[in-house]
């Protein structure tokens, strides 16, 4: 790890060459050091998992920063962030909109200082939102959500549409924004832990496992190899479950619930397997800072058996010509668009990218080989494929490891106390890539934990994927996509 | 002299005594409004009278050059002019406030209405080539000056008013060729000797005569491919006027087809009504088509003009057939189902019209998608435009429901009688219709759906107020016959039966085919719809629980309320049809989007742009036009676009017509 | 009016109310049990209906008559037609009305009071389920009633009574290339006038794709009760009317109690039967993309076509 | 299709046998839907893990609907709302009007501990309350996320069945 401290004017021009250089920016965010702010920006790249820090000192009067927008899609976002959370203006931004605070949120109030104290009054829900209209003759708006008709978090999405044909989509989301990263603020690593486990909840592990992974990265602190194969068994595990749901509700949404009863059936063997291996049918209370304990290893006979089943019901769907006609060549999002837009996990690959963390940033010292893709078009087919691909490599993993383990379910690293620095964690989750960075003050508390969703990513490509298609095709996109909203909102 | 006799005599002095009071007093447009209702009225009578059995013939050789004027009204004349007359009643009264609003007070405007009338009620009556193609062109310079009344509001109007001068007057000379030729086989240009003569035509002179006239009545009836004016001239006319327009005077055309090809030709040979049949099918195809993806309302009305007229074409054409095919009796069963929708599509695209006037009028606005809303502040005019629509829409209890319906039983029933020809035309055509009918649906529920329903889309449709009294009492005239057409048809039958020649339908409260099973009762299927209303009302009533009604905010989705925007549009809800049917109406679609300077993935502005333009006129005037236009200097000189030049022409037109007609002789 | 009509008029619409939730429940159960479910049972439809009915009636703001006459309009045209067609008896009440054209065109009807209703509300979600119903209504219109005319050309007539007397009398015609042509035809047609898999997805919970169901989100409580009513009949209707038109054995010919009795009992073994093999069969299609639907449809109006041409040449 | 057939028929029953039918009282409303509950579900700000458990509890294992209760797409339509999560700011609104467009008589399930008592989450900044803070709650279902028994024996509570 580099760090770099710089004042703001050197900032375009060390990203700039960074990102020249094959970096992605994984993780910008605002910190509040009490006296004066400073945005941190962190930078990744795949081949020897290289990561760079920069920390910008910010004026106390006038908090600004460059904007990055035109270098980097994902910087745009992240500043904007910045702005509503710190009140750090970043200059030159081609769309400086609040992105994190709705309209309704009192203007000047910055929830993220240190000093922000309760809120002022709220206004009304119904203001005005900065909305691109789309001009022509007939163009109407189809407005959908926060309260969405299945079962679906809540975002807003707001199509302007002739007929069928999408013309602009614009999503608005963190309608569900808690305040997640202040309630670390001020607890021990292991009081995050329950913060950590409930970031997304379908994405227990993934988070957690960063989290621990940022935590012990702060302490420099040896983790037992044992500990990172269960941890990868239980990351894997999560994998299994998440993709055999969007599996089948991919074939939901095509109206064929048959294949989705079956994936549900296979989901809640899942689940059950997840209960006997936690103690938790989520995953939860097994990943600690330090190590990891589970109560059982996982069943290799029956994880092959679940292989076979699910191998029969994506066979099931594919030889569907509707389902494969429904699937083939909607909603694509292009090579080029994904890598530009810095997607990650599940939807990057679909889309020919090959970003996997596992591979870019282990943690485990085990070589796996990188799952195939067989179907690369970044259509809807494509993202349902290598959901399906991961899943037969996920339960090889998993039958290697524990293998590797031979029944041992616990281990821990020697305690390390104290010590205040920053650490980050990078986990390839079952969406895609978790980045969590932690800040310990002097007597091992944290002081400031970021946590980034791989949706963080990929909800800009959601848009951009549905050029040219129709609305009733939306859904099934969606849900291709898979986004998270409370890891995107926190 | 009899009642029809004394009805065409009042019809002429009535209406020349209001042109002349037009021109005396052009301010005064309750007085035209009266004038021309009168005159309606007269006609009616006069139609009415020689549908049951009271004929006149005259003929006022001092007149006109040549043959002078011969007036002959026979019951299939009687039927035009009395549908002619019904429209100009309601016109008329509808005419009496609405001119005065629109300022349409110019001296020569009023004039041309009433003489527009007598102009349409004269030429069913003609009984010689001279007189009809007199009045004919009356007619048309009738009609043409009304079209360009408004030529102030835009160019659009002046455009209209060439397209259809030219066209008009194409019409015409295909008229006067093929009418020309028959002629010059005869003793003279009277109808009977005509019809003496038809018998012994060749076939081939027999031929070129039905297709010459078939191409000038249907130019006039708006029949693909020569329709092109229609949607044009239709729309751009003062409603009333549009009226007149779609709803009699494509009649005639109807009238030239029946005439020349039935009565004077006698029938001739089964390639002629298939031609007519495939005619038929592809306007009323076509013609719903257009009106599906049209958002123009006034322009939506007259493309279903087209479809109509197709249909009745598709009844013709079938009649034809099976004449020839010696089933008279399936003949005349499909010739009434094709009368029965001329005077049923009169009744309501009256109504129509003259409901949109009434929109036109208290928004300034016809474009659907701008309208919506107007069912609180207009509830006389959205019944009337719903009453309409439904008439339209071939749905029981509607007009055209009973119309289509005898036409299919006579498709369905000409299937064993008609040979090889009909095994292949007679599917065809029922899916044709069938088609029409379901576009036909779609169509109107959008134009009501949209246009009356839901909330206001733009500030004049929420500023609407409803319309003048007498405004409404023209669209109630139409409204009664409506009503009255849907669920008592049995009214007019004996009427449309004398005018077909032929009884193939019976009975009163329900109509029963004659030889063929086949029976319908729309008055005991109203009656049934509403008592099943009723009763399930009743239940309800009884079974719900006593609660209060309550009224609460749409469902937004929790995401904040519904604006304006957010309603459906016409475009909108044609265009999964616009996508079904694009290799036939090949839309012309483009979006624009520009994206901020630093990402391509930040989008700055969308547009949206969209034509459905007309395809067949793009394939088949578009070449003509540009032909046209690459003669140059002398072309430019001619199509000027001075509409005085136009009525010079047509002018022109017909003194050479009678100087041919004199040589020929 | 014969004392059989009267017969049939009281009893037909009686049993397809009763019936047809109980038809819904059936297909729901065979689905679930298909999934490997329990099922909630063949009564729950009707205990869905009278909960709704003791329920609040919600008038959304800015809706008009148009918006709370539909679903009455919508149940009075389908009981209109199961008062008229021959279900249970050969004759109808109203046999003027029996006819198919008339028939078809009362349940468009019903169709379009619901379109409007749609829009009446003003919102998204109501204007794309009309203009989607719209659409497949006026591309299901060519398939209906060119298989409707294949089948009356071998009678002569359009009259439903006369047709189901005449394949009462003459059953060979049931399995002629005619039948079996315009039955496939009608038998997609029916799939996509009611509403199911693979045109629209009566279970689905997304809003922008829905069709039939898009239309009727801001109905509640009794509203909604007849409209699910009304779907319901429709549903039974439309399968009695397939029953009878290619299979009216069982139908009553004569007023005696036990014909009667036959004839109810035959028309609801068939109708479940039928409604049993249609669910049993939407488990194995999934929905088709919006505008493959047309692509669906003209294959059934060649098929139609198809039958028409067939009844000639083979005639 | 003959494989999917052979799947099904493989499959057989998924369904577990109904546990007996939960003890306690029932919200006095329930009993006047007559075993007929449709639910409107709102994530009102949960991590989705309860999301979670709802599908499970209605999926085929479970088979929540059985009972009676079924998912429907339009508050409109339903009896009942399944609320999830902490209340954020901006939910609040939302889930207020979702609640008002229901058709009385209505009922509110508060599902999982922090639709109860906003869970870990309660004193974050973007947090407005639990879900009896923003509208009244009938039925609360404890765990986070409950576990599908306990979500189920909720619904039954609902439907009586």
């Amino acid at each position: 790890m580099i760090t770099r401290t710089l004042t703001p004017a050197e900032l375009p021009g060390q990203a700039g060459s960074l990102l020249e250089r094959g970096f992605r920016l994984a993780l910008a965010a605002g910190h509040d050091d009490g006296d004066r702010l400073r945005a941190v920006y962190l930078f990744t790249a795949a081949p020897g998992d290289r990561r760079v820090e920069l920390h910008v000192l910010l004026d106390p009067q006038a908090p600004e920063v460059p904007s990055l927008a035109g270098l980097s899609f994902a910087a745009g976002r992240f500043e904007r962030e910045m702005h509503d959370l710190f009140g750090i203006v970043p200059t030159g931004h081609p769309l400086p909109q609040r992105l994190v605070r709705h309209f309704h949120w009192p203007r000047g109030w910055y929830p993220m200082l240190t000093d922000a104290g309760e809120p002022p009054e709220f206004g009304s829900v119904d203001g005005p939102y900065p909305f691109r209209t789309v001009e022509g003759p007939g163009v109407y708006e189809i407005p959908v959500g926060p309260v969405h008709a299945g079962m679906i978090g809540p975002g807003h999405f707001r199509f302007s549409v002739v007929g069928e044909t999408i013309l602009n989509l614009k999503a608005r989301l963190w309608f569900v924004h808690r305040g997640l990263e202040k309630l670390f603020r001020g607890r021990t690593p292991d009081e995050g832990i329950e913060l950590a486990e409930r970031v997304s909840g379908d994405t227990t592990v993934g988070h957690t496992l960063a989290y621990c992974l940022a935590v012990e990265d702060a302490h420099r602190w040896a983790v037992p190899e044992d500990a990172q194969r269960i941890r990868a068994i239980l990351l894997e595990l999560e994998r299994l479950y998440n993709h055999i749901t969007d599996i089948g509700a991919l074939c939901n949404d095509v109206a064929y619930g048959v294949l989705n009863a079956h994936s549900q059936r296979v989901r809640e063997r899942l689940l059950r397997l997840n209960d006997t291996v936690t103690g938790h049918r989520l995953l939860r209370g097994a990943i600690h800072p330090g190590g990891a304990t589970v109560t059982a290893l996982p069943d290799p006979h029956e994880l092959a058996a679940i292989g076979t089943d699910v191998a029969e019901i994506v066979e099931l769907a594919l030889s569907n010509t509707v389902v494969s006609d429904r699937f083939t060549g909607t909603a694509p999002l292009r090579r080029d668009q994904a890598a530009d837009l810095g997607t990650l996990g599940v939807v990057a690959r679909a889309s020919g990218l090959d970003v996997d963390a596992r591979h870019d940033h282990p943690f485990l010292s085990a070589e796996f080989p990188r799952t195939v893709h067989t179907r690369t078009d970044g259509d809807v087919l494509s993202r349902f494929l290598v959901r399906a691909e991961e899943f037969t490599t996920s339960i090889a993993m998993i039958t290697s490891l524990t293998g590797m383990l031979d029944g041992r379910i616990t281990a821990t690293g020697p305690a390390v106390t104290g010590a205040g620095g920053s650490g980050v964690g990078i986990v390839e989750g079952w969406r895609g890539t978790i980045v969590h960075r932690v800040e310990l003050t002097g007597d091992g508390r944290l002081s400031r934990v970021k946590v980034v969703d791989p949706s963080f990513f990929n909800w800009p490509a959601l848009p951009v994927a549905l050029t040219d298609t129709i609305v009733p095709d939306f859904p099934l996109t969606n849900k291709s996509f898979n986004l998270s909203y409370a890891g995107n909102d926190l | 002299m009899n009642l029809a006799a004394t009805g065409m005599a009042a019809v002429v002095a009535i209406g020349l005594v209001t042109a002349l009071l037009a021109a005396v007093v052009p301010a005064r447009s309750a007085v035209v409004g009266v004038g021309t209702a009168v005159t309606g009225a007269a006609a009616v009578v006069a139609g009415a009278a020689a549908l049951a059995g009271g004929s006149f013939s005259v003929v006022l050789p001092e007149v006109l050059p040549l043959s002078g004027v011969a007036l002959t009204l026979d019951p299939l004349g009687g039927l035009f002019v009395a549908v002619t007359g019904g429209v100009a009643v309601a016109a008329g009264i509808y005419a009496m406030s609405y001119v005065d609003s629109l300022d349409l007070r110019t001296r020569g405007v009023q004039v041309a209405l009433p003489l527009f009338v007598v102009a349409m009620a004269l030429v069913p009556a003609a009984a010689n080539v001279s007189t009809l193609l007199v009045c004919w062109e009356l007619m048309a310079l009738a009609s043409l000056v009304l079209v360009v009344a408004e030529h102030r509001r835009g160019p659009r109007v002046a455009s209209a008013g060439r397209w259809y001068a030219v066209m008009t007057h194409l019409g015409f000379v295909s008229v006067l060729i093929g009418l020309m030729v028959f002629v010059a086989h005869a003793p003279d240009d009277s109808f009977a000797a005509l019809r003496e003569a038809g018998g012994r035509l060749s076939p081939a002179v027999a031929g070129v005569v039905f297709v010459a006239t078939l191409a000038g009545f249907t130019s006039k009836a708006g029949i693909v491919p020569l329709h092109a004016w229609l949607p044009r001239a239709h729309p751009e006319a003062p409603s009333h006027v549009s009226a007149l327009m779609s709803a009699a005077m494509v009649n005639l055309g109807v009238y030239g087809v029946v005439r020349v090809g039935v009565d004077l030709l006698g029938g001739g040979t089964a390639w002629w009504w298939l031609l007519v049949l495939a005619l038929g099918a592809v306007s009323a195809v076509y013609g719903i088509l257009q009106a599906a993806m049209s958002s123009d309302l006034k322009r939506l009305l007259g493309q279903s003009t087209t479809e109509n007229m197709g249909l009745v074409l598709v009844g013709i054409g079938a009649a034809g057939l099976f004449a020839s095919s010696g089933e008279h009796t399936l003949a005349a069963l499909a010739l009434t189902a094709a009368l029965l929708h001329v005077v049923g599509h009169a009744a309501f695209k009256t109504l129509l019209f003259l409901a949109a006037g009434s929109v036109l009028h208290a928004t300034g606005s016809r474009d659907l998608d701008a309208l919506g809303g107007l069912r609180p502040v207009m509830p006389v005019t959205t019944a009337a435009f719903g009453l309409g629509a439904l008439a339209a829409s071939a749905l029981p209890p509607g007009t055209a429901f009973v119309s289509e319906w005898l036409l299919l039983q006579a498709l369905i029933h000409g299937l064993p009688a008609g040979g090889v020809a009909a095994a292949i035309a007679m599917p065809v055509a029922v899916a044709a219709v069938a088609l029409t009918a379901g576009l036909a649906v779609a169509t109107f529920v959008k134009a009501f759906g949209v246009g009356f329903l839901a909330k206001p889309r733009s500030g004049a449709a929420a500023d609407a107020h409803e319309s003048p009294f007498t405004m409404l009492a023209g669209m109630g005239v139409a409204a009664v016959v409506c009503v009255v057409l849907a669920l008592w048809p049995a009214g007019v039958l004996p009427a449309v039966q004398a005018a077909a020649g032929g009884a193939a339908v019976s009975g009163d409260v329900t109509l029963r085919l004659s030889q063929a099973t086949g029976a319908l009762s729309p008055l005991l299927l109203t009656l049934g719809l509403l008592a099943a209303v009723v009763v399930v009302a009743g239940v309800v009533r009884a079974a719900v629980a006593r609660r209060a009604r309550r009224e609460a905010r749409l469902w937004d989705c929790g995401g904040g309320p519904m604006s304006a925007r957010m309603e459906y549009t016409a475009t909108s809800f044609a265009e999964p049809l616009q996508r079904v049917f694009d290799d036939v109406v090949q839309p012309e679609l483009d979006v624009d989007v520009s994206h901020h300077q630093e990402s391509r993935y930040l989008v700055q502005a969308v547009e949206y742009r969209r034509k459905v333009p007309d395809r067949i006129e793009r394939r088949l005037y578009e070449p003509v036009l540009n032909a046209i236009t690459a003669w140059g200097g002398a072309g430019r000189r001619l199509a000027s676009g001075s509409v005085h030049r136009y009525l010079g022409y047509g002018f022109y037109v017909v003194c050479g017509a009678l100087i041919l007609l004199a040589v020929t002789r | 009016m014969s004392a059989l009509g009267v017969v049939g008029g009281v009893v037909q619409p009686v049993l397809i109310v009763a019936g047809s939730p109980l038809l819904v429940g059936l297909m729901r159960q065979v689905r679930a049990r298909l999934e490997g479910r329990a099922g909630a049972g063949v009564a729950q439809p009707w205990r869905d209906l009278r909960k709704l009915l003791r329920k609040e009636r919600i008038t959304p703001r800015g809706t008009s008559e148009v918006f709370r006459f539909a679903p009455l309009v919508l149940v009075a045209t389908t009981l209109v037609v199961a008062v008229v067609v021959p279900f249970v008896a050969t004759e109808s009440a109203v046999d003027p009305v029996a006819d198919l054209f008339a028939v078809v065109a009362l349940l468009a009807l019903g169709a379009v009071a619901l379109a409007l209703a749609g829009l009446d509300t003003g919102t998204a979600f109501g204007g794309m389920g009309a203009s989607r119903e719209m659409t497949i209504l006026a591309l299901v219109e060519p398939t209906l009633l060119v298989a409707i005319f294949a089948l009356s050309v071998r009678v002569g007539s359009t009259n439903l009574g006369a047709i189901v007397s005449s394949t009462l009398h003459d059953p060979a015609r049931v399995i002629s290339p005619v039948s079996l042509l315009a039955a496939v035809a009608l038998i997609v047609v029916i799939v996509a006038e009611t509403g199911r898999i693979p045109v629209d997805n009566p279970s689905t919970h997304l809003e922008l794709t829905m069709v039939h169901e898009a239309m009727v989100l801001e109905y509640a409580g009794p509203d909604l009760a007849l409209v699910e009513l009304a779907s319901a009949m429709r549903l039974s209707v439309f399968l009695g009317l397939l029953a009878n038109l290619f299979a009216p054995w069982g139908i009553a010919t004569e007023a005696t109690p036990l014909a009667v009795l036959i004839g109810v009992l035959a028309l609801v073994v068939k109708v479940g039967v039928l409604g049993g093999l249609l669910a049993a069969g939407e488990v194995f299609v999934a929905k088709l993309r919006l505008f493959r639907v047309p692509e669906l449809l003209a294959g059934s109006s060649l098929l139609a076509l198809l039958a028409v041409a067939a009844s000639f040449f083979l005639a | 299709m003959l494989s999917l057939w052979r799947k099904i028929r493989r499959t057989g029953r998924v369904a577990e046998p109904p546990p007996p039918l939960p003890e306690g009282e029932r919200p006095e409303r329930a009993a006047l839907l007559g075993g007929s509950v449709q639910i409107r579900h709102v994530d009102a700000g949960s991590c989705n893990g309860c999301e979670i458990e709802i599908g499970s509890a209605f999926g085929p294992v479970h088979d929540g609907e059985r009972y009676g209760a079924r998912l429907v797409a339009s508050p409109r339509h339903a009896d009942a709302l399944l609320v999830t999560g902490v209340v954020t700011r901006n939910m609040a609104e939302p889930l207020r009007r979702t609640f008002d467009a229901v058709p009385a008589p209505k009922l509110v399930v508060a599902v999982g501990d922090c639709a109860r008592n906003c869970g870990v989450f309660a004193g974050a900044y973007g947090v407005a309350g639990a879900v009896r803070d923003v509208v009244p709650v009938d039925v609360e279902i404890h765990g986070c996320p409950p576990r599908p028994e306990a979500i189920v024996e909720g619904l039954r509570k609902l439907t009586g069945r």
